[in-house]
């Protein structure tokens, strides 16, 4: 299984039947495709569906449907259609039950930075900074280390935050973390590695109660 | 009252120099016959208001590529590369918001109220000292209403009382624009009799359309982006 | 033709083809009887309708088709039907054209108070306040006395305002007068009456520069 | 997920002392089957948040006349002397606003948003000076979002997921009231499998419903009122 595989094949476990799900650009509209056809959720999509569902096939593509990330998607019985307006009255009223989304950063405080690169990448904002804040639980999807192999998991974010304090939980290619009050604690290990590898890898201080050794699933 | 007109005549109403809003998030709901028709006239100094900039050749990236827009207020430009360089060279001023807060200033000012209170990036680098209102005993941001000139949204059904139906993910700021805006010019795929949509499923009332342009047919530009296409 | 029909029949002459018309309770209502079945004029009622139409025949009742008044409508082809939120963007964003409106008292500057006689009649303030203030043209329909035949064209109204500074027009029973920059003017006298008549029944003093007698109509 | 629910387990959701939203103009869009049971399990000290009283012996007003009611936040209460009285008696404390204004207030609420800037009746006796900002060189009336526990709304047709679609004059406040409570309970007419409403002609998202009960019926609290026919 690889890296990405591994992230999503785990993040598809955070999803509980019954919910409303966010799905973010990049590594979280993936995450679709790791759950069961049938299963029971229903995936929000900030420009105004409730109910979205996996990509379309090239025949069956209807330019008027696409998600927040542009991709042509297929919708289930009972989605509804909305302006963006209430599109994010669900989300600031906190409808949603859960966001997953990627990270530049994020650090032992929950604090998450996705939305700006200084001098670099700054495109804009998006949904982001709403879900962020306002989801009851955020889920960041993320590898563990940039392309230079340096720490995402800091122990203070240094870009500028999408929002403070909002992150729950980290699953990595590496490891499933959860934000407490002691900073993160590891709760599941995903591959074959060591605890004290991991905290290697880490920028931010890991803790270990609780955590046990998971095999890759393969 | 009949509002339909034709797109020439409908897109001479707004003059250079004019704030326009217009609808769509991605391709679904962007006015591209309404845009051409601007980008054919060429009125220049606009300041738009759009969720993002479309893609590079497409859309309100035509009206920016081709030197007429001053100003634009939006959420995300990631798709375009062509308008960040354009930004990026000083060519385009543009303002970021929230998505949902453009979306809900947009609708303030169709509501006919002029700001609200927020909590959203209260602490954010996108909040100035000058934004934030202590107000009974809680700091809130105060989001300004976003008003317009001009409104160029896109239907999938109208009739020529102008009342508008949206279909599918081409809703998004489609309404809340035709609110907001002095002058809003609809285009529709399919102009039919009063009565063609049943009271309950009109989207935008007609109290809100000022002028109507039927398509004669849809241009490429509303079709599936094969770049799009994941395989 | 009664008082009241004479306010009515010159009421309806007051509403302009292609134009958006909110009628209000009392009197306003009753004007839609007064216009050709076939005019091009979409009413406004502040429950949820735009294209609201005569009253509804007994047989033909629906009873979750009412007005803002309570009374059983119907509704022409092109209505829609909206929740309160949009029915009052619709008002406080000046869509409407002309608002008819009841008056306790209305006075020489154009304000108007019919929402309350403090310690006899507070029901409570409805849409008045914000149609008052907003809508375009504010025409109001009166019997030019009350009851015990005491003006309710006033030099400065005493009871609590709806709205300050906001009517345009008066039509009472005995004359159509328009709020000018230097008080009432008188634009038709729709009775026998003379200028000093009027004058003598109205509290506000009236110019009758322009003002032509009309006849009944009858 | 499905959220249907006998009418007796929904409203036993609601303790007494809570903050109730109740839809409706008039009779259209009034819940009356759950008010009636709200009635029949006798939850006190109330306060209530609906457009009217409706009319005595029916709907709300059958809550007030049963003491249940201790607050009443409205726009008009015109066509019910029986609350007018209790009102004057000093039974029921009364809240009066603009009707725009309660609709906007409610809809801050369920925009996640805390109140909004107006100039409606900004110097009238209505408008305290503690409500009056300046800001930005102009003064407006603060508008709080007005928030509650729980909504009970009237819809004509439902899906098991919850989606809601209001017909005629019965959507008025219904929408806004279920965007704006913690816990909402639909009553619908008709209720089918998802899907049996067009996806862009929910008016109710399901995001924002809670609790669903299929009226079995519909009683002659819902029907033609003969007072109300004018000859």
């Amino acid at each position: 299984m690889s890296a990405t595989d591994r992230i999503l094949n785990r993040a598809a476990q955070e999803v509980v039947a019954g919910s409303i799900v966010n799905l973010g650009i990049g590594l979280p509209t993936q995450v679709i495709h790791f759950l069961p056809d049938d299963f029971d959720v229903q995936i929000h999509s900030e420009n105004g569906i409730l109910g979205a569902w996996k990509q379309a096939q090239p025949e069956a593509m209807d330019p008027f449907l696409i998600d927040s990330a542009g991709a042509y998607v297929t919708t289930r019985p009972g989605s509804s259609f909305f302006d963006s307006a209430v599109s994010f009255a669900m989300i600031r009223r906190a409808r949603l039950d859960l966001t997953m989304i990627g990270a530049f950063e994020v650090d032992a405080s929950g604090n998450l930075a996705n939305w700006k690169i200084p001098g670099k990448f700054s495109p804009g904002i998006g949904g982001a900074m709403e879900l962020a804040q306002k989801t009851r639980r955020i889920v960041v999807l993320t590898t563990h280390t940039d392309k230079k192999g340096r720490s995402k998991i800091l122990e203070t974010c240094r870009l500028p935050l999408t929002a403070k304090r909002c992150v729950n939980r980290i699953i990595s290619d590496l490891a499933v973390m959860d934000v407490t009050p002691d900073g993160l604690v590891v709760r599941e290990i995903l591959t074959d590695i060591s605890d004290a590898e991991l905290q290697e890898l880490t920028e931010a201080k890991l803790t270990f109660t609780g955590a046990e050794a998971a095999n890759d699933g393969q | 009252m009949k509002k339909n007109r034709s797109i020439e005549d409908a897109i001479a109403a707004i003059p250079s120099g004019a704030t326009v809003m217009i609808g769509g998030f991605g391709n679904p709901g962007t006015p591209f016959s309404l845009i051409n028709e601007l980008v054919r006239q060429g009125q220049t100094d606009l300041t738009l208001i759009k969720n993002d900039a479309n893609e590079p050749g497409h859309g309100i990236s035509r009206l920016i590529e081709n030197g007429q827009v001053k100003k634009l207020i939006t959420t995300h430009i990631g798709l375009n590369k062509k308008v960040i360089e354009i930004m990026n060279a000083g060519d385009l001023i543009v303002e970021f918001h929230p998505q949902g807060i453009l979306a809900e200033k947009i609708r303030t000012a169709g509501a006919g109220s002029f700001g609200f209170l927020s909590d959203i990036a209260l602490d954010s680098e996108i909040t100035r000292p000058e934004d934030l209102l202590d107000w009974q005993g809680r700091t809130y941001k105060v989001e300004m209403a976003l008003n317009a000139q001009f409104a160029l949204v896109h239907a999938a059904r109208a009739d020529t009382m102008g009342n508008l139906a949206y279909r599918s993910a081409a809703i998004n700021f489609n309404p809340l624009m035709a609110m907001a805006a002095d002058c809003v010019i609809a285009e529709a795929i399919d102009v039919g009799d009063p009565g063609c949509i049943p009271p309950e499923h009109v989207h935008t009332q007609s109290a809100f359309v000022s002028l109507l342009v039927a398509l004669p047919s849809l241009t490429s530009d509303y079709g599936v982006m094969a770049h799009h296409v994941r395989h």
